[in-house]
């Protein structure tokens, strides 16, 4: 949908401030107490689901007949966490702030108002089919050996689509062959595309290149669809959230079950084929990535408009869906810990639905350093103040980020993707 | 025409006087305000009165001292700062306006005393908030218009409390009512066709004059009517008391039974104080003295509405409770005072005869401030300290601490019993003792007197300020020159 | 108004580019709807031949212009000489097939005469009165109509968008010799070398009526030696998806997309090509799309009327052995 | 208007370049209001000339030096809730204080110190783990607490215990349209501290606000003291999902819904609860404000609407009551004394559950952190403007004469299509100081995607009808009530000007009260 | 040597196809979900210039010559990072697509080249990728009065000549062109090189100059000839691919009678 799309949406906001912070019922301290990143690092409201909100009714409007470098900032600066649209709903059952952010990043982009690291980061994706712009023909590097099936050569149970991040950062390459040997534990058939595979596209998406997105989503569903697959495996969170949410409501299906790796475990864990021998004595606490979270939640396709209901009252017609990533994955990861002998869990003030970002999202990582490393910190600080020794996250994404911000500002908490603890509870090496 | 006659005219030469012994009787107090002997006093019937004198003031550069309580003062705020000042005597506008029970609210003049007015909203199942035992002719208005504490800290939600409403004669001569009763319905009868009661503290918006007003000396205008907020008449009540060696422990008990509102009455005050608020005689006074405790704190559980019993019941077996947890016991009677005979002779009463003040030595000296009520115990122990060092006994002062504003803070009162000889005397210790309170944090709200010069240079802007409201409230500075951080340089 | 004008292109042998009949019957189109006559322009040296096998195309004149300096095509010349017919007989139409040689010269009579052109048309609409050029816009994702200001109106014709004219049985157009000075010294362009391969076959890409294309599933050039082999059997065109030039593969003039040639050939075989935008953008044109691909999702199948999942290497030598089998 | 540069410069100089913007897309985004007082011109509002981040109460006054000597205005918002936090005057330069959003809990002494960006809800947070709870404006916890106390009204179903926000202020920075930091009360004096705001001497307090503030005219407040009431009991906690969150029970916790059939009796009930000292929370709203908090989108509201259930259990509205007692006794005695007079007024209790558990949850949710008044007070269009009389004295002006006068005006309206039809009535009350008095407000909702939406009218219909019936004093009603009463104006004017000699503070009020020529 | 590349900014053509919303009330396109990028076509003038470039570093200049109703400077900077040392965008109302034609486009060049100031080379792409017109680079060698060359797969300047190789039917042909000069690229001159991450940051710092129309000295856009009337989409054949096996498609195939 165009920016224009959602006026009514962007002219019902109440101005109210709830954007920028957790529910104030569960407000459990002053000092954990704001949930959106990017107000909290640069204060302006403009910087906040409201402000944007009204940022894109102006332009909407015809009220700015120009676009700035700030107003650039104002929308990219974000790392479209979604926290926002989970808060957003206590005074207007109306509004989706994280669907208008996307509309106007999109706009954004149609009008050339690019951010330069996005456009580079696109351009290597259209070369590459990787945000790295890496080399395409490495990107089954990391299996090398491992007897993994090709399904360009063979169908297979399982597609275990392992995303731009842990394909080209080696220091993944670890967590994935854990994956692996967990995931054989189930006794289906694995397999991978290669150097076939290609990225999802929600970094495309949330970047504002629709188009972009829209084209390597018609090639992911055919892949996947080729492969024979029932189930798509992901240990990343940026592409579980791609699938789950920017597909559906793009009108993109996979033919097969989306699965975050922590389900796979999960389920594997229920059905007894995964049985733990170590004791990892370790107190953690648990990050809930924000694209396997509240992002996680599956979409829908909504094709409506508002209309008058009734005199003065206006309403989507039909119903739209309200999403407040309740749905997401939240309970699998936690079940995981609490099934590892030795490994206690304590939950940060903000978790689920209300976890704080890690600060990767949504083409931060690529273009904003300084917010990116600002709101893993807090992140960081917030995890320090449950005592426990280590992060958990599961999510190469949040991973990195904790861990380079976690090298310059010191510290002495681990981070750890959940596969590493069950790899390690099972025997592994 | 001298202004006496033209006085005279306004309000008839009965209410206008420059008989000597009349104004000897303004021209000084019971504090180191000094001496200024007032040329004349006038006594204002009515509003109308008033706000006529008020304007010939203008007319004719006329100093103004409102005052609306009968002898003895304290405070030397009705003392003229200038010569030639006019007493504007209020105390015999003593019209108790309106009375309503449904709405809890009394409308009483200057001139009204505490016991004037119980004694009629006993009559409706009201009480009025009393300050501890005030002198008989104490005026409601006066005590009031100057943020004097309350004994029930449960109903004090503000320091302004309890007025609500009232009208003002300012300095300029104009009339403003405040509160409930600034409008939009002229006249208070059309108010109250459509329900109203005078009822709301606060002014419209914007600003509140009635506060602005308070604590001012008299010096923006002066009040001729207030609305007050009143309370149930307990249809039951019993005063509990608990004593302690120090006031630390009970003013941290209070503080809880504050906060769970079990008690409508709630102070502490040490033994001297206690004794003399029920003897009348040195003798008995330290007779009694000798039976207590050093400190004592006075509660009155009260029931009162609807199922008075039952709240009054619960009250007590919860003070009980409350009360074991901070190590202390409730008792109906200390020193072989009950609290029956408390509650008869000092609850909600006036002190009857020699002002209880006045009783042990004849005069007082009075350092009162405000202060947390978990730091009230250190500025006594300060003030003790200090008096013990300069060889004034312990034994001749004493101590009243209420708090007020839902407990935020607590009124310190520290009374000097001091012989009228010995004023002068005692003068550099409590000029020494104010000063080194209040470099420790003792906040003087009410900074009378020689005050002033200790608190203002602290408060420069503020005191800017203060005297640019006043040039717009009393363009001539009519109203009672010279006090607080209204002196001219 | 004056006559609508059609200049037919030669071919490296002197004869008429089939190409260039679809851009007389689009100039007929024309004629017939301003009702003015339409004359064939043949221009270039030795060419009595190529006009005679034009007499029975229904041009009510086919004008000549013949110079030793037209042999070749050289943008000066040939411009010049445009420019002064179009002077002399006051044309309200120029129309012309796109090809190589009039992307270059067209804009220059343009310039020369200060009138409109609107390239690579694939249609034509009479509105009012008014003549709507209609043309791919946005690399083929709009289409647009344009009017042309003032005359003469230029136009290019995109091949295989119009029928081409057929010969008509009755009556002869007459030929009309037209004289051009040309001097050698007005040139500022220098021909220093012509350099022609064999691969071309005298025949683009664009107007061929069955091309054979490659992509990089291919893997290398030596994959576009078998594609040639099928061309040479099919009597068609090879061409190439965007990576193969890129690599190097192959000559980038074979190059079919939306920036590369846009192409509507009978047949298109696309081998070892996912079917990027690209790619598709410059072929979807065509009647019949025969895709070969190892992967079953690549995109290409999306638009293709047949499709093989197969390595090349296994599919081609089948097919060209089953098309020699029942030949 | 663009901001001179030399201004500019001065400001950037003060505070830092990142804390001062006049993007127009930042400028765009501070002059959208379309939440309570949606006024003539539709959501979009005048726009500022730019907006700074101050940091500190230095840093104000820096800013304020810097537009008095530009000629500039200035206004500061908090959270930015409702229209009067944005700039009225072209020439304004917006601060938004949320870089200023500290709060310290002074814990023996039992108050808060708050910035202008710290919210009610995070007050009431860290308040409860000291056993104290702050005063909750009825708006929400989203609410500022500085703001609504020194600057706009401040009631809130909390009211009847902890008052409202004109009485809660201790001591008050404040850093004058001069450019003058005046502190009030005990501040000034060393070591004491912020635990009183009057004195010494008169209380220059009464120049800050009456019922309501002056809404940006004042100034800046940069830190004042609130005091904080007693919480008995547990930290109210909450977990869960939205829209419906459960709550933790309260041990000794009560809510109920009340609802009478009979007016004077209803105020008969109010009187004698008040005067119990029972009650926590009162707070009286409709059957269409319940509904507004119980659907998740318009359409669900509409459903509910077109069933009417609510509207058949409480046709009259309803209160909600809640208490949290410190004792079994008391808890015990609360109720007795609470069901005897509902009993004995003819009022009809409903234990909120009853109504299922979302209606439990808006009730105690509602009671403890006022958290879905405001949903309430929106929606279902967005959009509310509270209607006056506004009647803010006793029990029986509010409820008996002021109720029917709004209800009438409000018809007008609505059959003109001005407004929603939300049932004509849809006020809510609440008691303050144990029932000493009462404010009343009608919500009005309209959408401007209406095309006869009009709510602005409706305003000043119902200051006019205040005013013709002598109904109030109606707070916010002043402009039009300073022409009855003209010596408050004039004086309150004066005092404006004494305390912004160069005109700078940007106020809606200062505005108005310039234009009825005061 | 200065080359001036005159580049065009354009909605991604290779986004799909319903990215192009066609305003039929306004005879406009408006992209849905694609940014504007470089015109491809002008990306093989550019690369043709880098690669005048990379044979003498020191000597030639690029600048990049960028004319729309909006530039995009992110798009623009691609330009930069991938070589050219500065570049110059033109922007200003009524300079859409929608509303120019190839004289008034050319006659808009002009005015910026001669503001720019003395240049060697000219390359322009073969056409936008929006009007798709092909004519504006040897319109504007007209209005500046030097000699063009069209479908230029290879340029090579000496000091006083450039060489072009120009593709013609089944080969090409040298030209040799006097400077200043002209030459249309095709896009045998090959893809634009992809920056690396250091040319992408130093890029920023590249001068960019931004003109208006007003301080072209143009009031409007020039007198055009060619006038858009409408637009419309393409219509589009569905086709249903029927998948058989290699050996079977040759018969197949002539069963269908497609050969």
């Amino acid at each position: 949908m165009a920016l224009s799309d959602y006026h009514y949406e962007m002219s019902h906001c109440h101005r109210c401030s709830y954007c920028k912070f957790i529910p104030f019922q569960l407000i459990k301290s002053k000092r954990f107490s704001y949930l959106c990143p990017s107000i909290t690092l640069r204060n302006f409201h403009s910087f906040s689901a409201g402000g944007r909100a009204a940022l894109g009714l102006a332009i909407a409007e015809g009220r700015l007949d120009q676009y700035t470098e700030m107003m650039k900032q104002i929308v990219f600066e974000c790392t479209m966490c979604g926290a926002c649209q989970v808060q957003c709903r206590t005074f207007n059952f109306n509004l989706n702030p994280i669907e208008v952010m996307q509309a106007l990043r999109t706009h954004f982009v149609e009008q050339g108002e690019i951010v330069p690291e996005h456009m580079f980061v696109i351009e290597g994706l259209k070369r590459e089919d990787n945000v790295f712009g890496e080399p395409k023909k490495h990107r089954g590097d990391w299996a090398e050996g491992l007897g993994l099936k090709d399904i360009s050569r063979e169908k297979v149970d399982v597609l275990l689509h392992v995303g731009c991040r842990m394909s080209f950062d080696d220091e993944f390459w670890s967590v994935l062959k854990m994956a692996v040997e967990i995931m054989q534990c189930s006794g289906l058939s694995v397999g991978i595309a290669g150097s076939e595979e290609s990225c999802c596209g929600g970094r495309a998406l949330e970047m504002g290149f629709e188009g972009v997105f829209n084209t390597f989503a018609e090639a992911m569903a055919g892949r996947v669809k080729a492969s024979g697959a029932k189930q798509v495996v992901t240990l990343c969170a940026d592409c579980y959230g791609t699938f789950q949410e920017h597909y559906p409501s793009h009108g993109w299906g996979l033919d097969a079950e989306v699965v975050h790796i922590t389900q796979f475990i999960s389920h594997l864990i229920d059905q007894g084929k995964l049985k733990f021998k170590n004791k990892i004595p370790l107190s953690v606490t648990y990050h809930d990535p924000c694209h396997l979270g509240r992002r996680g939640e599956p979409g829908v396709q909504w094709k409506g408009e508002y209309k008058r209901l009734a005199p003065h009252l206006f309403g989507p017609v039909p119903e739209k869906p309200i999403r407040l990533g309740r749905n997401g994955c939240y309970d699998a990861p936690r079940d995981i810990l609490q099934a590892i002998p030795g490994v206690e869990l304590t939950e940060m003030e903000r978790t689920r639905e209300y976890s704080w970002c890690c600060g990767a999202g949504g083409g931060v990582l690529e273009a904003f350093e300084e917010m990116a490393e600002k709101t893993a910190h807090e992140r960081l600080l917030e995890a320090e103040a449950t005592g426990a020794q280590a992060l958990v996250t599961a999510c190469p994404w949040c991973e990195r980020n904790f861990r380079d911000t976690l090298d310059s500002s010191g510290g002495s908490l681990k981070i750890y993707d959940i596969v590493e603890l069950v790899h390690q509870a099972m025997g592994g090496e | 025409m001298t202004a006496k006659s033209r006085l005279a005219q306004i309000i008839g030469d009965s209410q206008v006087s420059d008989d000597p012994a009349d104004l000897e009787g303004f021209s000084t107090d019971h504090s180191y305000a000094g001496k200024t002997t007032p040329a004349l006093i006038v006594r204002p019937g009515n509003p109308q009165e008033i706000q006529n004198v008020v304007k010939l003031a203008n007319e004719m550069d006329l100093n103004l001292v409102p005052v609306s309580s009968g002898a003895p003062r304290f405070r030397g705020d009705s003392v003229p700062s200038v010569d030639g000042a006019v007493i504007v005597d209020l105390s015999h506008m003593k019209k108790i306006m309106w009375i309503n029970r449904r709405n809890r609210v009394a409308l009483v003049e200057p001139g009204v005393t505490f016991g004037e007015l119980q004694t009629e909203l006993n009559k409706h199942g009201l009480r009025a908030m009393f300050p501890l035992a005030p002198k008989s002719n104490k005026s409601v208005i006066g005590a009031y218009m100057e943020r004097e504490p309350f004994t029930v800290p449960k109903y004090a939600w503000d320091l302004g409390d309890p007025v609500a409403g009232a009208e003002f004669v300012l300095g300029d001569g104009n009339t403003m009512r405040t509160g409930g009763a600034a409008g939009p319905a002229e006249t208070l009868e059309d108010q109250r066709k459509t329900g109203g009661a005078q009822k709301l503290p606060m002014s419209p918006i914007g600003m509140d004059f009635r506060r602005i007003a308070q604590g001012s000396s008299g010096n923006f205008g002066i009040c001729c009517w207030i609305s007050l907020r009143c309370e149930l008449l307990p249809e039951q009540e019993q005063v509990f008391f608990a004593g302690a060696d120090s006031p630390a422990p009970l003013m941290e008990a209070a503080r809880r039974f504050l906060t769970l509102r079990l008690m409508d009455e709630l102070y502490v005050v040490n033994s001297l104080n206690f004794a003399c608020l029920l003897k009348t005689s040195p003798e008995k006074i330290h007779a009694l003295q000798e039976k207590l405790p050093p400190w004592i704190l006075v509660g009155g559980v009260a029931g009162c509405g609807d199922l008075a019993k039952d709240q009054f019941d619960y009250k007590v077996a919860d003070l009980k409770d409350e009360a074991n947890r901070f190590g202390l016991s409730m008792t109906p009677r200390i020193g072989g005072v009950s609290g029956s005979a408390y509650l008869s002779q000092v609850v909600r009463k006036c002190a009857e005869g020699a002002y209880w003040k006045l009783r042990l030595k004849g005069d007082c000296r009075e350092i009162f401030f405000l202060t947390p009520p978990h730091k009230a115990a250190g500025y006594v122990e300060q003030a003790l300290d200090m008096a013990g060092k300069a060889g004034f006994k312990e034994d001749r002062i004493g101590v009243y601490l209420q708090m007020a504003i839902q407990g935020a803070v607590c009124h310190c009162g520290l009374d000097y019993y001091v012989a009228p000889d010995e004023t002068d005397s005692f003068q550099p210790l409590f000029m020494q003792t104010s000063q080194a309170l209040f470099e420790n944090g003792a906040y003087f709200s009410r900074p009378y007197g020689p005050w002033a010069d200790m608190v203002y240079p602290r408060y420069e802007t503020f005191a800017k300020y203060a005297r640019n409201l006043k040039a717009i409230f009393d363009p001539k500075g009519v109203m009672n020159p010279g006090k607080l951080c209204f002196k001219e340089n | 108004m004056g006559v609508v004008l059609a200049l037919v292109e030669l071919g490296r042998d002197n004869k008429v580019l089939p190409v260039s009949l679809e851009a007389l019957s689009a100039g007929k189109r024309i004629a017939e709807a301003c009702g003015s006559g339409l004359t064939a322009l043949v221009m270039g040296s030795g060419v009595d031949e190529a006009a005679e096998s034009l007499r029975h195309y229904q041009a009510d004149e086919i004008l000549v212009a013949d110079h030793p300096l037209l042999e070749h095509y050289h943008p000066e010349f040939f411009a010049q000489s445009l420019d002064r017919i179009c002077r002399t007989i006051k044309p309200g139409f120029l129309v012309m097939a796109e090809t190589l040689q009039t992307i270059d010269l067209a804009p220059r009579v343009a310039f020369a005469l200060e009138a409109g052109l609107v390239t690579g048309c694939v249609d034509l609409e009479f509105d009012s009165g008014e003549t709507l050029f209609i043309k791919p816009v946005y690399s083929g994702n709009v289409m647009a109509a344009y009017s042309v200001e003032g005359e003469p109106r230029l136009a290019t014709i995109r091949a295989k968008s119009f029928e081409a004219a057929e010969p008509g049985k009755n009556s002869l157009s007459d030929i009309r010799s037209i004289a051009i000075q040309l001097d050698r010294q007005g040139a500022e362009i220098q021909v220093v070398e012509r350099v022609l391969n064999d691969h071309g076959n005298g025949q683009g890409l664009e107007t061929a009526e069955i091309v054979v294309s490659g992509g990089r599933g291919l893997g290398g050039p030596e994959g576009f030696e078998v594609l040639r082999e099928l061309a040479k059997e099919l009597g068609g065109a090879v061409g190439a998806s965007r990576p193969p030039c890129d690599l190097g593969w192959i000559a980038p003039s074979v190059q079919v997309g939306i920036t590369g040639a846009i192409i509507a050939p009978d047949l298109y075989i696309a081998v070892g090509i996912s079917g990027s935008t690209q790619h598709v953008g410059g072929m979807e044109g065509a009647k019949t799309v025969v895709a070969v691909n190892e992967r079953e999702d690549a995109p290409i199948f999306k638009i293709a009327d047949y499709g093989v999942v197969d390595n090349y290497a296994t599919v081609l030598p089948a097919f060209l052995e089953g098309l020699r089998q029942n030949r | 208007m663009t901001i001179p540069i030399e201004a500019k410069k001065a400001l950037e100089e003060a505070l830092g370049s990142e804390n001062v913007s006049d993007d127009p897309g930042v400028i765009e985004t501070y002059s959208y209001m379309n939440g309570l007082g949606s006024g003539a011109t539709g959501y979009w509002w005048a726009r500022p000339a730019c907006v700074v981040l101050p940091g500190s109460t230095e840093e104000v006054q820096k800013a304020v030096i810097i537009c008095n000597q530009h000629k500039l205005r200035f206004k500061a918002h908090s959270t930015g809730w409702i229209c009067c936090a944005l700039a009225t005057s072209k020439n304004c330069v917006l601060m938004d204080m949320r870089r200023m959003d500290g709060l310290e809990i002074v814990e023996p002494d039992g108050y808060v110190i708050t910035e202008p960006y710290a919210t009610a809800g995070e007050t009431q947070v860290e308040a409860m783990k000291r056993g104290y709870n702050p005063h909750l404006v009825g708006a929400g916890p989203n609410a500022s607490n500085l703001a609504s106390a020194t600057s706009m009204q401040g009631t809130g179903g909390t009211s009847v215990r902890t008052s409202m926000n004109e009485r809660n202020p201790l001591a008050i920075e404040w850093v004058l349209p001069s450019g003058e930091i005046l502190r009030l009360g005990s501040l000034e004096t060393p070591n004491a501290g912020w635990f009183c705001g009057d004195g010494p001497g008169p209380s220059l307090r009464g120049m800050m606000r009456g019922a309501a503030g002056n809404i940006g005219g004042n100034g800046v407040f940069t830190r004042i003291a609130l005091k904080l009431y007693p919480w008995y009991g547990p930290p109210y906690e909450c977990e869960g999902r939205p829209p419906f969150f459960k709550s933790k029970a309260l041990p000794l916790g009560y809510v109920r819904y009340v609802s009478w059939k009979d007016r004077d009796l209803e105020c008969d009930a109010l009187y004698r609860l008040g005067e119990t000292e029972i009650l926590d929370y009162s707070n009286r709203w409709s059957a269409s404000a319940l509904m507004s908090s119980l659907a998740i989108s318009n359409q669900d509201y509409r459903e509910m609407k077109k069933k009417g259930e609510l509207h058949k259990v409480f046709p009259n509205g309803y209160w909600t009551f809640f208490f949290n007692a410190n004792s079994q006794r008391q808890y015990d005695y609360n109720v007795k004394v609470f069901e005897h007079i509902i009993k004995d007024t003819g009022g009809t209790i409903i234990d909120p559950r009853d109504l299922g558990d979302p209606a439990y949850e808006v009730a105690i949710q509602n009671a403890v952190r006022a958290q879905w008044i405001g949903k309430s007070a929106y929606m279902p269009t967005g959009s509310n403007t509270g209607v006056p009389p506004l009647t803010y004295e006793t029990i029986d002006q509010c409820m008996k004469f002021s109720l029917d006068e709004t209800i009438s005006v409000k018809k007008e309206w609505i059959a003109k299509n001005k407004i929603y039809n939300d049932g004509e009535d849809n006020a809510y009350a609440c008691l303050d100081e144990n029932g000493h008095f009462l404010h009343v407000e009608h919500a009005a909702h309209s959408d401007w995607a209406e095309p006869e939406a009009e709510p602005l009218g409706i305003i000043l219909k119902g200051y006019g009808r205040a005013l013709e019936k002598g109904l109030g004093p109606a707070y916010m009603s002043m402009p039009a009530g300073w022409a009855k009463r003209s010596e408050y104006s004039r004086y309150m004017v004066q005092i404006q000007r004494m305390i912004d000699p160069n005109r700078a503070a940007d106020s809606m009020l200062t505005n108005a009260a310039e234009t009825m020529g005061a | 040597m200065h080359v001036i590349v005159c580049m065009k900014q354009a909605p991604d053509p290779e986004g799909p196809r319903d990215a192009f919303f066609i305003n039929t009330q306004d005879t406009r396109v408006e992209p849905r979900g694609i940014p504007p990028a470089l015109s491809l076509f002008d990306e093989n003038a550019l690369e043709a210039a880098l690669r005048i470039k990379d044979a003498d570093k020191e000597n030639v200049k690029i600048t990049v010559l960028c004319a729309g109703k909006k530039v995009s400077g992110a798009v623009l900077l691609k330009a930069l990072a991938a070589g050219a040392d500065s570049a110059v965008m033109v922007q200003g109302q009524g300079l859409e697509m929608e509303n120019q034609d190839s004289f008034s486009s050319a006659g808009l060049l002009a005015a910026a080249v001669a503001k720019i100031g003395p240049f060697d080379l000219i390359l322009t792409g073969r056409q936008s990728a929006d009007s798709n017109a092909g004519q504006t680079g040897i319109l504007l060698a007209g209005l500046l009065g030097v000699p063009a060359v069209s479908l230029a797969q290879k340029v090579s300047p000496d000091k006083e000549h450039v060489l072009v190789e120009r593709v013609i039917q089944g080969g090409c042909e040298k030209l040799k062109v006097p400077l200043p000069c002209l030459a249309v690229v095709g896009n045998e001159a090959g893809e634009l090189r992809y920056p690396a991450m250091k040319e992408r940051r130093l890029a920023k710092n590249k001068p960019v100059l931004d003109w208006s129309m007003e301080a072209m000295g143009l009031d409007v856009a020039p007198d055009k000839k060619v006038v858009l009337r409408k637009l419309f989409a393409p219509t589009t054949r569905s086709r249903q691919c029927r998948f058989i096996t290699g050996a079977m498609l040759a018969q197949v195939l002539r069963e269908d009678q497609i050969i």
